[in-house]
């Protein structure tokens, strides 16, 4: 029952296609926010776990990166969703059809 | 100056039309009277000073352009080029002189004169890259000559027209862009030079496929049948200037092509595909003929008719011997002269009564008698009747190509019969009968203007039919060299056999010697 | 063996977490649900002794993200339940699953290389802080710089994009109203001033 | 020499360049003047060259180089020698007399000075054709004289039937024109020239299947231009033109142009005596052909016109059995009894205010008694009554039929023979003789103006005793043709044919005569003989017009609707449109992929991201098994 | 314990930082500008960004000189990478930017242009962009690309309306969602090789011959997902038209040049050493992309009404055409990318800054979009010069000689040919005649249609001076290109070939 970096490679892939799906599902924009987070996370976990298994920090390099590209992303995310909602008061995504063909 | 006067024949009139700008719209036509006579003068005096004797390329300029890639500024004219390059600028002069159009006439005038720069430059480029840039670049006067001073349907027309010819001249384009990567695998440079192509043998199947690159690109401006649906809708839609100067020129791009292209690169391609091109030919002959005798409107039937005689063209070029390919050269100056004659008379008809329609004519030979006579001069040229310019080219091609087989020169001179029957019947509807309409009976014959535009057109049309010495004898020497460079250039057995051998003597007679 | 029942049981607890992230229609739950989840992570982190990095995961994603989407969630008034119209629900799944499967299929193998070498080597008896810091102030460095820029940028576009200047728009306004509004706000600092 | 002959070959050109420049201008007798006095310019320097031809001379110039290309030369070259000199004397014989007839015959017609340009630009045409050394010059002729023949049919261009007439005519001589087109190409590739010297002397050494060839396609252009069967139905239409214009064209010489090509080109026919015995035997058929509708024809004109086609039969059978000669000869001898007879009917015309049938007219004599008298001996002359010059040409056919063992031919023209002679005398008899029908359509005829009479004078006294000159003419053309003699053996047999042969024509005179010399009533389609099966097969002209309406023009026109509306404007232009349409409408149908909705927008993402996926394992499960 | 690292500043080569350096400066120093003295009119920001921006591409062409003395410079632990291609997309980068910010100097007052930051964010985006083309470090791509997304988004936003939000939204979103493959895929990439940088992964995966290729196959699927995004091939493309329209149209035109250069570079360096070392099946994918993309948006464009969208898939089936290179591989069809895209950036600036000209504040009754194309109806009775101008970029999109675009259509058609894809070629060849259909559309609607009424006045309301030097610039360069083709291939050739592509 040894952990190898397949299962964390699974885990990882599992958990991108949580956020896959939420990414599709959610029309919240906030809570689709919420889903590309999660996509992150899942490749932080098997970067962390890659740089574990063969013993090299570049991984963790690049983990420590995306968590600061993530926190990055929701400021302007939010900044973003904070002008939509107060320009048409909803952050509904079906509403934002203008633009389309 | 000499050196460059092809340059100076290119770009004179584009540098022209750019001052044109300038011009007051009432002084326009003047000036464009000018300009295209000075243009129309120096091309003049590129004949004059051309050696008929030598037959290849002269008043050759060369600068580089994208050396990196092989494409250079090439220009140069031999007695292919020479007198479509003349018939350009002379249709210019003729077209600018007699235009009636009223409407934005400086646009129009402009357009003209960039057009006149593309013609030209077509004709007298050497560099394959070059050559391709006047050929698109002459859509695009013409598009919006037929767009913007066309009939009701003159958006569908021109587009069409746009990008049918532009469809096929870009897998033409591909086609060059493998003839310079297959010049730079023998030599390992880039280019794109006519002449150095000319220095290239390729492999029988190497050679079919880029025949058949190039072929789409020219047939589609000739136009060949089944691509030639662009042509009716074009010169139905179009202005009488922009008719006259479609068929006359614009058209001779594709044959033109054929002979600079097609033949001399492509000697071996050039026999494998003579047989279904004599048929498409042949096709269009008689076919597009039969289509011309339905049509109820006059222009139609000038446009269908230069169909059926750009198929005449083809077979003279296909006939691979001297006397085919300089008949259908000839016949390109032939057909331009007679085609841009008839689409004046037609314009003239339709400036004064906005129609084209025959049923709505008749007896207009009482009411017109020197446009009707104009107008017969000129059917009876188109009809090839001996003693007109037609008649030299269409006489030489078919014999030209009789030599290569008896039954299919058989069928395409049913041209001269199938020619003579809608020819007849158009005019016999337009000009014959009685004045039936109460609107013709008032109409004024043929005024100065038109007849400054007419006059030289029949002149030119009598003249070289009586006495084609002049013009036949620098095509016939450049004919020659390029006949003699595809037997040369031949490999199989049976191009070596239908491309005949200049340089020795065939077992014919010729008279020229006896004399 | 506590490796492979810590790995289980925090596996099996970031799925449900981000799965309920996704999947609630209570938008307090998705966001419970995936602070915890992100938590959980952090563990998978210790348990492979990036300890900087579960920390950075535990302040960052929990202190800081997650604070933020709460002052949203504040500000967008979604605590209540979300009504999201769902088109075509099925297609999402499906399509998620693939996407996992046809991973799945791949990582299941092994990687096989003989080639593999660790560059900055994870060194004994080194603490993590401490190899991490050596890495990112000599090789990351620049990566590390621009990043900074990268947040300055977001702190711009944040404070700029959510800023009262916002509120109207000289895109939609006309010249004069243009000019008028520039009046007005003149008079304004001037009555200000004096 | 060479200046006589361009005199003979250009004054008519100057005449007719003359003429159009008045082209526009109101009529004025000037132009009729000068092309008359041009044309006669042009007969004499011909009687001067015939002179020097007696002589034992030819005159051979080249004006200029036409077309020179490869191995092609053709320059402008004409040849004055014993066949072309002929030729230009009746040309120019006959061609004077009409234009001088014309000036009065068209006296009253707006299109006076029009006429004279294209009649004097006939003449030209018909000059280069009879003087070119080469057969391209001849080819330059040949179609020159369809075009003024296009020209003067449709010269009354208001009216529908003239314009279809000529263009039927032309059409039709485009047809066999490509025939002769054929055939120069077949010369040029085997011999490499087209100059007749070159021609006749290579010839001989060609395999004979070409020279069957060349025969055969020259042969298809006489017979156009001759109007033989099938190509003639336009000749009888062709009589919508002036009369002037029948005589000179479609009597004296166009149409005699085939016969002059088989005759000029004797020594290819010489080596295909096959080919011969065909032209020959077509010849003695449209001769029976023609004249059998001429018996029931109640057009004046398109008599004398079916005449014309049973006499280049003649001259077929003639050319075709080898005896050039004689037929060059009945060739001349018919130009001018046939001209005269033409320029008379011209006379009743007038007269009747252009009425044509016969059946309306009768007892001419009293009023035209000059142009009576003229015709009558034209008539005498075609039935070919010693000492007529029909006589000395026809008879001579026979004989050469005879001699030559060809007795079918031989028995053919025999009967043909008659029949000439009867339809001729009861055109007369109609004409002249009998009751004055006309007067029940209130006209007044007139006779002619004197001068015009004058002028058809010398066509009389030609038509009288042009037989006189037959063996200084075979002196004379042997030099060039094959000089055989045609004499039936025995005296008694020849005789006997000659007496024969006189006496049943003078009964079908006199047969014709007794019919119709006292005819009283317009026929007006109920009489019984009328409604005969063989009365209506000759009235519809055995029906043949009518079929090649039916099953040539008709749906020629059809087929070319078809080929623009179907074909060009629903199948080629259509496929064209439907492929730029389908790159459009798939344009238009796959645009909502673009649905403005982010959802769909990340969907679409996801989507292709699992289609790469996808594909990625299949490679690698494909790459493996491969491996494996 | 760890060693203390000694580090020679010369061998950090820190010249390799200056040009983004510069542009980072700039930024700052307007962030600080503003701070001193607000209010401060948008022409001096203009201004002294046209001036650091002139300042980054001195070093840059410098770097050039240095390059083709000494070859590839590396910096900062080889993170930092000059080489060739590096060198040129910055230029093509920083020249762009130059000719893009100039647009700000309308007639008419805009939104964003009343904010200092807004500039600001302009070069930290440049930054960005160049960040990510100068190194092959998987990590500083990604932080350079998100520093200038997350800086385009703003600059999006700031037009401020609705549409632009919207715009911003999505692409922000997706952006998101493609940062995400990103991530994934680089995470692959350094499970098998234990490298985050592009040449070691080269070296690893060829020293195993490609053994884990199903690993490499879903790294590859994770990377074209997320540079499809970037790029706009299709079906990643949905949010190009969306994001044209709702920007400004100057900053559409800036975003259909850098931010795709700086792509395909990234692509250049991830991509091509897979298709040379055989993996077919990114050859067919690549193959399927590059056809599928040109191909499908050129159908799109068919069908749109407004120019602006057309454009905007006009700019696809560009790109498209653009990928081709990364496909064939050669260094002649590399040398033709950039060719293709330095011309095409002249031309397409100059369509979309005729646009901007056009703009006018308020939409019309029964004007849906910003510029319709039957806005430009009758043009050229009206406005002869600017139907021209409109006309020739048109054309030189079209790909018509001896207008710019064309010389580097046939450069890639070109090198296509000569690796042998006659079908790709063809395909190539032909789709340029598809989109010959809309831009002649436009110049129908220009040339050959009555004027509308009612629109009069509206035509040129955004236009001054620095609007109408910049068509004039893109409108010679659009025309002479035929002589600066040579220099330019001579010398992109140069730094292509030494570069290794």
């Amino acid at each position: 029952m040894e952990i190898t970096l397949t299962h964390y490679l699974v885990l990882s892939a599992v958990l991108f296609a949580i956020g896959l799906i939420g990414v599709m599902r959610r029309k919240n924009l906030l809570l689709l926010f919420f889903a590309t987070e999660i996509l992150l996370n899942a490749t932080n976990i098997a970067f962390a776990a890659i740089s574990h298994y063969i013993g090299d920090l570049s991984g963790q390099m690049f983990a420590f990166f995306i968590i600061a590209i993530a926190a990055s992303e929701v400021a302007v995310g939010l900044g973003l969703l904070i002008v939509w909602y107060k320009r048409t008061g909803k952050i509904d995504l079906d509403q934002m059809t203008s633009m389309r063909g | 100056m000499m050196d460059h006067i092809l340059s100076l024949l290119i770009f004179f009139p584009a540098l022209a039309a750019m001052l044109g700008f300038v011009v007051r719209q009432d002084s326009i036509r003047a000036y464009g009277i000018a300009v295209a006579g000075i243009e129309f003068f120096l091309s003049l005096w590129l004949w004059y000073a051309y050696d008929p004797m030598v037959s290849g390329m002269q008043f050759m300029e060369a600068a580089p352009l994208i050396p990196a890639f092989g494409i250079n500024y090439l220009l140069g004219i031999d007695g292919i080029s020479l007198f479509i390059i003349i018939l350009s600028t002379f249709f210019t002069l003729i077209g600018i002189a007699s235009l009636t159009e009223t409407r934005r006439v400086k646009d129009m005038i402009i357009t003209l004169l960039f057009l006149e720069m593309t013609m030209v430059g077509v004709f007298a480029a050497l560099d394959a890259i070059v050559f391709y840039v006047f050929w698109e670049l002459s859509l695009v006067p013409m598009l919006y000559i037929i767009g913007a001073w066309g009939g009701p349907l003159r958006i569908y027309a021109s587009v069409k027209f746009f990008l049918y010819t532009f469809a096929g001249s870009l897998v033409m384009l591909v086609g060059m862009l493998f003839m310079a990567y297959f010049y730079y695998q023998a030599t390992g440079t880039w280019s794109f030079s006519i002449l150095e192509w000319y220095r290239l043998i390729l492999p029988e199947n190497f050679q079919i496929w880029l025949f058949v690159a190039f072929f789409l690109g020219f047939a589609i401006k000739v136009p060949m049948f089944p691509f030639h649906t662009w042509l009716p809708y074009a010169h139905g839609q179009a202005p009488t200037i922009g008719s006259v100067i479609l068929a006359a020129i614009l058209l001779k791009m594709g044959t033109y092509a054929f002979v600079r292209f097609s033949l001399p690169l492509f000697p071996d391609a050039s026999v494998f595909f003579m047989f279904p091109i004599a048929i498409i030919a042949i096709i269009m002959i008689i076919y597009t003929a039969m289509v011309a005798y339905a049509q109820e409107d006059i222009k139609q039937v000038v446009a269908y008719s230069s169909i059926s005689h750009m198929g005449v063209i083809i077979l003279g070029t296909f006939a691979l011997n001297v006397e085919g390919v300089s008949g259908s050269v000839f016949l390109m100056i032939a057909h331009g002269v007679v085609s841009g004659a008839l689409f004046l008379l037609v314009g003239v008809i339709y400036d004064r009564r906005h129609t084209k329609l025959m049923s709505e004519f008749g007896g207009l030979a009482s009411v017109m008698p020197r446009y009707a006579t104009i107008f017969g001069i000129m059917m009876m040229a188109s009809v090839g009747l001996p003693l007109t310019i037609n008649f030299v080219g269409e006489f030489l091609s078919l014999l030209g190509f009789y030599k290569q087989s008896h039954m299919l020169t058989l069928t395409a001179g049913v041209a001269i019969i199938v020619g003579a029957i809608y020819m007849l019947s158009a005019y016999k509807k337009a000009f014959f009968g009685q004045v039936s309409k109460e609107e013709n009976t008032k109409l004024k014959d043929l005024n100065k203007t038109e007849l400054v535009g007419l006059v030289p057109l029949v002149i030119v049309a009598i003249w070289l039919g009586v006495y084609p010495k002049p013009v036949l004898e620098p095509i016939n020497n450049s004919v020659e060299s390029v006949i003699q460079l595809m037997h040369d250039k031949a490999q199989s057995a049976e191009a070596k056999e239908r491309i005949p051998n200049l340089s020795e003597s065939n077992g014919i007679i010729s008279m020229q010697e006896a004399h | 063996m506590f490796e492979a029942i810590a790995f289980y049981l925090f596996a099996a607890l970031t799925i449900v977490m981000f799965t309920i992230t996704v999947m609630t229609s209570q938008a307090l739950y998705a966001l419970t649900a995936m602070a915890a989840g992100m938590i959980f992570i952090s563990a998978f982190f210790f348990i492979l002794g990036a300890d900087f990095l579960g920390a950075i995961q535990i302040i960052v994603y929990t202190g800081a993200v997650m604070a933020l989407y709460a002052f949203g969630m504040m500000f967008f008034d979604t605590t209540r339940n979300v009504v999201e119209k769902r088109t075509n629900p099925q297609i999402v799944f499906i399509l998620g699953t693939l996407a996992a499967i046809m991973v799945v299929a791949i990582v299941v193998a092994p990687i096989v290389s003989n080639n593999i070498q660790a560059l900055y080597p994870i060194q004994e008896g080194v603490g993590n802080s401490q190899a991490v810091g050596m890495v990112l102030f000599t090789k990351y460095l620049v990566p590390f710089e621009v990043a900074a820029v990268m947040l300055l940028v977001a702190m711009i576009a944040g404070i700029v994009l959510a800023g009262k200047k916002m509120d109207k728009s000289l895109t939609l306004m006309a010249e004069e109203e243009i000019e008028m509004m520039h009046a007005s706000t003149e008079t304004h600092q001037e009555r200000g001033e004096h | 020499m060479e200046l006589y002959l361009y005199i003979a070959l250009f004054a008519p050109l100057a005449g007719s360049l003359f003429a159009a420049l008045f082209g526009m201008s109101p009529k004025t007798k000037l132009t009729g003047y000068v092309a008359s006095a041009l044309l006669f310019a042009s007969f004499v320097s011909s009687a001067v060259l015939l002179n020097y031809v007696m002589s034992g001379h030819t005159v051979h110039v080249e004006l200029m180089t036409w077309m020179a290309t490869g191995d092609l030369y053709i320059p402008f070259g004409f040849v004055v020698d014993q066949v072309s000199v002929v030729m230009m004397m009746v040309v120019t014989i006959v061609s004077t007399v009409v234009h001088v007839y014309s000036i009065g015959y068209m006296d009253h017609d707006k299109g006076f000075n029009r006429f004279f340009s294209w009649l004097s630009a006939f003449v030209f045409s018909m000059m280069v054709l009879v003087m070119s050394d080469n057969f391209a010059g001849l080819f330059i002729g040949w179609e020159g004289v369809g075009l003024c023949s296009w020209g003067l049919i449709g010269f009354w261009y208001q009216k529908e039937s003239a314009t279809w007439a000529a263009n039927e005519a032309f059409i039709m001589n485009r047809i066999a024109d490509l025939g002769m087109l054929i055939g120069i190409f077949l010369l040029y590739w085997n011999v490499g020239s087209l100059q007749y010297d070159v021609v006749f002397a290579e010839v001989g050494n060609l395999p004979i299947a070409v020279v069957t060839w060349i025969g055969i396609f020259l042969f298809i252009g006489a017979m156009g231009k001759s109007a033989q069967f099938p190509l003639h139905t336009w000749l009888a239409d062709a009589m919508e033109g002036p009369t002037p214009v029948s005589a000179l064209i479609h009597a004296a010489t166009m149409v005699t142009a085939g016969v002059y090509l088989v005759v000029r080109a004797n020594p290819i026919y010489d080596l295909i005596p096959n080919v011969g015995i065909f032209i020959a035997s077509l010849g003695a058929f449209v001769a029976l052909f023609a004249a059998s509708m001429a018996l029931v024809n109640r057009d004046m004109k398109r008599i004398i016109a079916y005449s014309t086609l049973s006499q280049l039969g003649y001259m077929f059978v003639a050319a075709g059995l080898g005896a050039y000669w004689v037929a060059l000869f009945h060739l001349m001898a018919h130009a001018f009894f046939k001209a005269l007879l033409f320029l008379g009917a011209g006379n009743v015309m007038h007269a009747m205010h252009d009425e044509l049938d016969p059946f309306k007219m009768g007892g001419l004599r009293k009023v035209m008694k000059g142009t009576f008298v003229m015709m009558t001996l034209a008539s005498v002359a075609l039935a070919g009554i010693y000492p007529f010059a029909g006589f000395f040409s026809k008879d001579l056919i026979l004989e050469v039929g005879f001699v030559e063992h060809h007795y079918v031919i031989y028995t053919v023209l025999l009967l043909t023979a008659g029949l000439t002679a009867f339809y001729s005398f009861r055109l007369v008899a109609l004409i002249f003789h009998g009751e004055e029908r006309y007067k029940l359509f209130g006209i007044h005829p007139h006779e002619a103006y004197k001068f015009m009479l004058v002028a058809m004078s010398p066509l009389l006294v030609l038509a009288i005793i042009a037989g006189a000159f037959k063996m200084t003419y075979y002196q004379l053309v042997i030099n060039l043709l094959p000089s055989t003699q045609y004499h039936v053996h025995s005296e008694m047999t020849y005789w006997i044919m000659t007496i024969g042969t006189q006496l049943f024509v003078i009964a079908a005179i006199v047969f014709a005569y007794k019919k119709y010399a006292n005819w009283s009533s317009v026929p007006d389609g109920t009489s019984k003989m009328e409604n005969r099966f063989c009365y209506k097969l000759l009235w519809n002209q055995y029906y043949i017009p009518k079929f090649y309406e039916e099953v040539f023009s008709k749906p020629y026109l059809e087929l070319s609707r078809i080929a623009w509306k179907q074909i060009d404007l629903k199948i080629v232009d259509a496929t064209v449109d439907a492929i730029a349409n389908a790159i459009y409408k798939t344009g238009e149908n796959t645009r909502d992929i673009q649905d403005g909705n982010l959802s769909s927008m990340l969907r679409w993402m996801v989507v292709g991201l699992v289609v790469l996926l996808a594909l990625a394992v299949a490679f690698t499960v494909g790459y493996n098994a491969v491996g494996a | 314990m760890l060693e203390p690292v000694n580090v020679s500043l010369a061998s950090l080569n820190l010249a390799t930082l200056a040009p983004m350096l510069i542009a980072i400066v700039g930024a700052l120093s307007m962030l600080v500008i503003d701070l001193v003295k607000g209010g401060l009119h948008k022409s001096l920001y203009v201004m002294v960004s046209l001036l650091f921006l002139l300042l980054d591409l001195g070093a840059l062409v410098d770097f050039g000189g240095v390059f083709l003395k000494n070859g590839t410079v590396l910096g900062f632990f080889d993170v930092m990478l000059m080489d060739g291609i590096a060198i040129l997309s910055q230029i093509i980068i920083v020249a762009g930017s130059m000719l893009f910010i100039p647009l700000a100097l309308t007639s008419k007052r805009f939104h964003e242009y009343n904010y200092p930051e807004y500039f600001s964010l302009f070069l930290f985006m440049i930054a960005g962009f160049q960040f990510m083309v100068a190194t092959d470090n998987l990590i500083l791509v990604f932080v350079g690309l998100e520093t200038a997304s997350l800086a385009l988004y703003t600059l999006i936003a700031l037009h401020n309306r609705r549409k632009s939000f919207e715009a911003a939204v999505k692409y922000f979103t997706m952006g998101a969602l493609a940062a995400g493959f990103y991530a994934f895929g680089a995470m692959i990439l350094y499970a098998i090789s234990g490298s985050v940088e592009i040449n070691q992964i080269a070296t690893i995966l060829a020293e195993d011959h490609y053994s884990n290729i199903g690993y490499v196959l879903i790294a590859v699927s994770f990377m074209i997902a997320a540079f499809g995004f970037k790029l706009s091939m299709v079906p990643f493309h949905t949010w190009t038209p969306d994001v044209y329209e709702g920007s400004s149209a100057a900053l559409a035109g800036y975003m259909s040049i850098v931010p795709k250069i700086a792509g395909f570079v990234v692509a250049m360096r991830l991509f091509e050493f897979l298709v040379h070392s055989g993996v077919v099946w990114l050859q067919v994918i690549l193959y399927i992309g590059v056809v599928v993309t040109m191909t499908a948006a050129n159908i799109w464009a068919l069908v749109q009404t407004d120019v602006k969208r057309m454009l905007a898939y006009s700019s696809i089936s560009h790109a498209g055409f653009v990928m081709a290179a990364i496909l064939i591989g050669t260094t002649q069809a590399n040398t033709g990318l950039f060719l293709y895209w330095a011309l095409f950036s002249f031309t397409n600036l100059g369509a979309f800054t005729m646009l901007w000209v056009n703009r006018q504040k308020n939409l019309l009754p029964g004007q849906s979009s910003d510029h319709p194309y039957e806005k430009f109806s009758g043009m050229v009775k009206t406005m002869p010069m600017a139907a021209i101008m409109m006309g020739l970029f048109m054309l030189s999109l079209a790909g018509i000689p001896p207008f710019g675009l064309f010389w580097g259509k046939i450069y890639m058609i070109g090198s296509a040919v000569s690796a042998g894809y006659t079908l790709l070629a063809l395909i190539m060849a032909l789709n340029s005649a598809i989109a010959g259909y809309y831009y002649l559309k436009l110049i129908v609607f220009m040339f050959m249609k009555e004027p509308m009424v009612g629109y009069e006045g509206y035509y040129l309301m955004n236009a001054s001076l620095s609007l109408k030097t910049i068509i004039g610039v893109a409108a010679v360069g659009t025309i002479f290109a035929v002589f600066a083709v040579n220099p330019l291939l001579e010398v992109i050739t140069l730094f292509v070939y030494n570069s290794g592509y």
